[in-house]
């Protein structure tokens, strides 16, 4: 390895050390006051290889999900619970890569408008559903 | 075509959960640099919001702006944001043609007086009283001044709207000027590249959707979320530039090996665009990373800098004759001088004329 | 002939009586026609980096900033700039350059007379190789032209006119030679008609060096030289050429060089005084117009080859010496080796002066700065320098090889009541001579 | 036109143009005085003019031991800002490719991080410069307008080239021009005042190593 390649190598190291310490911080703070916090991977000036790196030290905890709308998002926790990646994927590309801190990712969680509206849907449903049975019972 | 449904409205229509809108948010937010956070304020902005009416006017122009914003494989994240506006007239992209076209315009100009985004891609010729471009018989000075009228903002598209491109180029035959020239005060934004970078456009118009204003913007007008940094700046080819690694030519070692293409007429470091960052084709490429040097199509002027392939630090614009020229009169004036002191402190002139105080 | 001073309290001598404007014109006309060339390059080259003067003894010995070397050619500068720089119609136009009054003249008279000995010490030390005490005689040819020439340097030049000397009239040259061979028990040679060595002579050797006048003979004598003194054209000193006064110069040399040829002279030899190695080994062709069919040496360079082709032995001394080097013989003339092997040939065991050889310090006199009584203050300040370096040698004797040298070191060692003899390389050479 | 586009073109074009011409307006003004023609006889051993005249260019580049203690500041801060320019003229990449597209030359260069670091040391060398001209009483007498001018026109593309560098004060294309502006000023004094030494340095030099050497004397 030539020295121009170690001090490259270095460079990585000490980006990725800065960012854990920046989730160390932000963790902190959300075990101690519940608030969340986000920090945006987009933002900052990462190799592919900064990101494999940061990737295997946070490695796969707990929970995974896939949400499937306007095109694809995987979230999962990392090993230290309440930090969780969240990707949404763009024609198979990376479009937003976050790390949020939090008891669960606000894109998990169902939207109160989204359960009106699902509340209303299934009481058509079910309406639906006794008027059918109601019809199949009296023939 | 008026708009008065809400986003959020549009969107539980559609069938599609509001994880859309954060899912949105969070794209947006990324793109254009805003502070963590700010995502879910977005979010809450597209939700409230109404469907956007966009006039899209395209002039001078080779559709090369409009490609880039709607190539897309499939309907995902960054055309969802065709959702969120009404596109209502575009005349390459639009069903109807001739008058019914025409009619459409006037329509929506009407419907959404004071609120419609106006979208230009091209420049505006303005020589011999515009006549080198019209459509349906109006000049495009014409029907730019009309639709500008009672727009909210327009949006220049593209380095021929936003500086007057390649029309204006040298020796600018038809008089092209940028929107600048003639958008009369109304709140512009200006989107260059050749052609531009889609994010660009729909990371703006989201802004300008949610948050009801211009997002910061350079002194060309050009948002600073995607117009903030040189390319060189954000160049992974720059390490090679400070350790003085250039590539001289095409296919030489230095071009296979990656190196800096300062030396081959790069424009990366005097060219403020986001390619570096956010590439091209879904994040495939740009054009420094295929091998070839910055143009730098996002600045005005860009034609009309001495060449693609000329260095950034040599003169531009032939120097030889004016040099040769100097050299002569020099040459002349230093025998005069020589000749003159000769003559000088042979004859009486130290002693005479106005060397008397 | 007039001493005034300034409005600003500076002394100066003005001879004549022509108007301001008149004697300002003459000596900017005067200083423009000399130049060629070089003289220009070196006018337009300065950097004012101020390193010239770190190497003047005026400066050096005063820190008065006035006396930095350049600072000397001023008004000189601004006339070059005006009337024949390249760009001198351009200066003339704006204005850029102003025209030099008179009462500037006035005041550069001492610096360019009394505070500066054509030494050429800045010119070694002048990055960009301006040969500043060139440019300084070309100066003091303007302020000849114009009647602004200390009155002693004056008086000396129309002394030279009228006698062919600044010493004495020429009738009374054959008797002074005469007088001082019987004085010195030498037999001497005075206006024969046809010799191959012409012997020349200097104010010093005249008045009160007369025995360097048999010193010379006894040498040749003993070498069974055909030689003679001449009372036609016998002053080598040429006060022309430090004066400034280019037309006595070239009077003078013609005059000695005419002579010598007329005698059938093959060589002829320079007393011990450094301007006149200069005005007539290197200048003399010039004003000649010519090359001059004869061979000019220094007295130094003649004992020199002397002692190496062994025509004269010498008795060993077995002291110890330090050597002043004559500004125009070694910086300025090239001449450094000969005075070295001819003391090594007398025995003396050489120290050198911390600064010797080319970049000796001047002995404050030359340039006609030791007759110039005006300048005594300036020049005793300069002979410290050299009373400090001679001191630290430690050495039994004190050698040069240039009369005005030794007339200044002796008059400084006098005013310090410096108990040092200044010896003539010459007379250590005769006085030594084996037998 | 932007101002980066009027200083590569038009302002470099011009400033090139009154650069060749002052100099060659002065040169020649110079050289073509009558020549000074020494007929005396050349010291035995003299060197031909020509090698005389290189050994008066070259061996005036070491001052003279003796001349160090009262000089010593001036020679040693001299060298440092004049090998300091050098470096930055000729060792930088974009400074390079400047100078190939006028004569055609190219030669490799140094890292910028080493540039950068020599540039800013020759500010400050040449901040040293100043301060000495201002305060050393002998600097002060015999210091002209042209000093300062000149001075200023060496000091603005130094320190200009180094705010482009480092992208410090404005944007870079704005400070790329502004450097390429003060390189013009550069151009276009050097004929009129002492920067013309780059040049006449050769000749002056060389004159005196003529004068002297033919003497046998020492330079």
């Amino acid at each position: 390895m030539t020295s121009a390649c170690l001090a490259q190598q270095a460079q990585n190291d000490a980006m990725v050390d800065a960012l854990l310490r920046e989730i160390l911080v932000g963790l902190k703070h959300f075990a101690a006051t519940g608030d969340s916090v986000s920090i945006d991977l987009g933002g900052l000036p990462m190799s592919g290889r900064d990101r494999a790196a940061l990737d295997v030290f946070l490695d796969a905890g707990e929970v995974r999900a896939t949400i499937e709308t306007v095109g694809r998002s995987e979230v999962w926790e990392t090993r230290f619970s309440g930090v969780w990646r969240v990707r949404h994927f763009a024609d198979d590309q990376i479009a937003v890569d976050l790390i949020e801190i939090a008891a669960c990712p606000k894109i998990l969680s169902a939207d109160q408008r989204d359960a009106q509206g699902s509340a209303r849907r299934l009481e058509e449903a079910l309406d639906e559903k006794i008027a059918k049975t109601e019809i199949s019972h009296e023939t | 075509m008026k708009h008065d449904e809400t986003l959020d409205a549009l969107i539980e229509r559609r069938g599609v959960s509001r994880r859309a809108f954060l899912k949105y948010a969070s794209y947006v937010a990324t793109l254009m640099a805003l502070p963590p956070g700010s995502a879910a304020a977005l979010a809450e902005g597209l939700a409230k919001a109404k469907r956007q009416s966009v006039i899209w006017l395209s002039f001078q122009e080779c559709t090369g702006c409009t490609e880039s914003i709607t190539r897309s494989s499939s309907p995902t994240l960054e055309n969802l944001i065709f959702n969120f506006i009404s596109l209502d007239y575009h005349h390459t992209l639009m069903a109807v043609s001739g008058e019914a076209a025409e009619r459409a315009r006037v329509e929506a100009m009407q419907a959404n007086k004071g609120k419609y985004i106006v979208v230009v891609d091209g420049a505006v010729p303005t020589k011999d009283g515009g006549v080198y471009s019209t459509i349906a018989g109006v000049s495009n000075l014409q029907m730019l001044e009309e639709t500008l009228r009672d727009a909210y903002a327009v949006v220049a598209v593209g380095t021929c709207a936003a500086f007057g491109g390649i029309p204006k180029a040298d020796p600018n035959p038809t008089g092209a000027v940028a929107i600048s020239e003639l958008s009369g005060g109304k709140p512009l934004i200006n989107i260059p590249g050749c052609p531009p970078i889609p994010e660009a456009m729909t990371g703006v118009l989201s802004y300008v959707l949610s948050f009801g204003k211009l997002p910061e913007l350079d002194h060309f007008g050009r948002p600073k979320a995607f117009y903030g940094e040189t390319i060189h700046d954000r160049c992974y080819r720059r390490p090679f530039y400070e350790r003085g690694l250039f590539a001289d030519g095409f296919d030489d070692e230095g071009a296979r090996q990656g190196y800096c293409l300062y030396k081959l007429g790069c424009k990366g470091p005097t060219t403020y665009n986001a390619c570096a960052t956010l590439k091209w084709n879904g994040g495939v490429s740009f054009p420094i990373q295929s091998g070839h040097g910055c143009l730098g199509c996002s600045e005005p002027d860009f034609w009309d800098r001495g060449g693609f392939y000329r260095p950034l630090p040599t003169p531009l614009g032939a120097m030889g004759p004016a040099l040769a020229g100097a050299a002569i009169a020099g040459a002349a004036l230093g025998i005069g001088a020589a000749v003159a002191a000769r003559s000088h402190r042979n004859g009486a002139s130290a002693t005479t004329g106005k060397d008397k105080e | 002939m007039t001493a005034k001073t300034t409005a600003s309290g500076i002394a100066y001598d003005v001879q004549g009586d022509r108007p301001d404007v008149e004697r300002r014109d003459a000596a900017l006309q005067a200083f423009v026609r000399d130049f060629a060339a070089t003289a220009a390059i070196h006018m337009e080259s300065c950097l004012r980096c101020g390193m010239c003067a770190t190497a003047c003894q005026y400066y050096v010995t005063t820190a008065d900033p006035k006396y930095t070397p350049i600072n000397k050619l001023k008004p000189f500068e601004q006339a070059y700039h005006r009337h024949v720089g390249p760009f001198a119609p351009v200066y003339r136009f704006l204005g850029l350059s102003a025209n030099v009054g008179i009462d500037m003249l006035q005041e550069w008279e001492a610096l360019l007379f009394d505070a500066c000995s054509l030494c050429g010490r800045c010119t070694l030390a002048c990055p960009m190789g301006i040969d500043i005490a060139e440019l300084i005689k070309e100066a003091r040819h303007g302020m000849y032209m114009a009647g602004l020439v200390p009155d002693r340097l004056e008086l000396m030049d129309r002394t030279a006119k009228a006698w062919g000397s600044p010493a004495t009239p020429a009738d009374d040259f054959a008797d002074i030679i005469r007088e001082a061979g019987e004085a010195n028990h030498v037999p001497v040679n005075v206006d024969l008609p046809k010799a191959d060595y012409v012997i020349t002579t200097a104010p010093a050797e005249l008045t009160e060096h007369t025995k360097a006048l048999t010193d010379i003979a006894k040498i040749l004598n003993k070498m069974g030289l055909n030689w003679t003194y001449s009372s036609e054209g016998f002053e080598a000193s040429n006060i022309g050429y430090i004066n400034g006064d280019l037309e006595l110069q070239e009077k003078m040399t013609r005059k000695m060089i005419d002579n010598a040829l007329a005698i059938g002279a093959h060589t002829l030899i320079l007393p011990e005084c450094g301007h006149a190695y200069g005005a007539a080994r290197w200048e003399a062709a010039r004003w000649y117009g010519k090359e001059i069919p004869l061979r000019i040496i220094h007295m130094t360079e003649f004992l020199g080859e002397s002692v190496a082709s062994g025509k004269i032995k010498l008795k060993p001394i077995g002291e110890t010496a330090t050597f002043h080097d004559p500004c125009q013989l070694a910086r300025r003339g090239g001449v450094t080796e000969a005075p070295r092997a001819v003391l090594k040939a007398l025995g003396l065991e050489l120290t050198e002066l911390q600064d010797h050889g080319a970049l000796g310090w001047c002995c404050g006199g030359g340039g006609g700065v030791v007759s110039n009584v005006r300048a005594d203050p300036l020049r005793f300040k300069a002979f410290e320098l050299k009373k400090q370096q001679v001191e630290a040698t430690n050495t039994q004797h004190f050698v040069t090889a240039c009369g005005q040298c030794r007339i200044t070191l002796t008059l400084g060692a006098k005013k310090f009541k410096w108990d040092r003899k200044v010896e003539s390389l010459l007379e250590l050479v005769a006085d030594n001579l084996e037998d | 036109m932007d101002l980066l586009a009027f200083a590569r073109g038009p302002a470099l074009t011009f400033a090139l143009a009154v650069f060749v011409l002052g100099s060659l307006w002065r040169l020649i003004g110079i050289l073509a005085l009558p020549p000074w023609r020494d007929l005396s006889p050349a010291r035995e051993g003299a060197p031909p003019d020509w090698l005389a005249a290189l050994q008066g260019i070259f061996g005036k580049m070491i001052p003279h031991k003796t001349f160090l203690k009262g000089g010593m500041f001036a020679i040693v801060n001299g060298y440092v800002f004049h090998i300091g320019l050098a470096i930055c003229v000729f060792a930088f990449a974009p400074h390079i490719l400047f100078l190939k597209s006028l004569f055609g030359l190219s030669w490799p260069g140094l890292p910028n991080g080493l540039v950068f670091a020599v540039g800013a040391l020759t500010a400050g060398s040449l901040l040293a410069a100043l301060a000495y001209r201002l305060t050393s009483p002998v600097l002060k007498l015999i210091s002209r307008g042209d000093d300062y001018v000149s001075w200023l026109l060496t000091f603005l593309p130094v320190i200009t080239g180094l705010a482009a560098a480092s992208h410090i004060g404005a944007r870079y294309e704005t400070l790329l021009a502004l450097h390429v502006l003060s390189i013009c000023a550069f151009l276009i004094w050097f004929p009129f005042g002492k920067l013309m030494h780059a040049v006449l340095f050769v000749f002056s030099r060389g004159a005196t190593g003529i004068r002297f050497r033919h003497r046998g004397a020492q330079l």
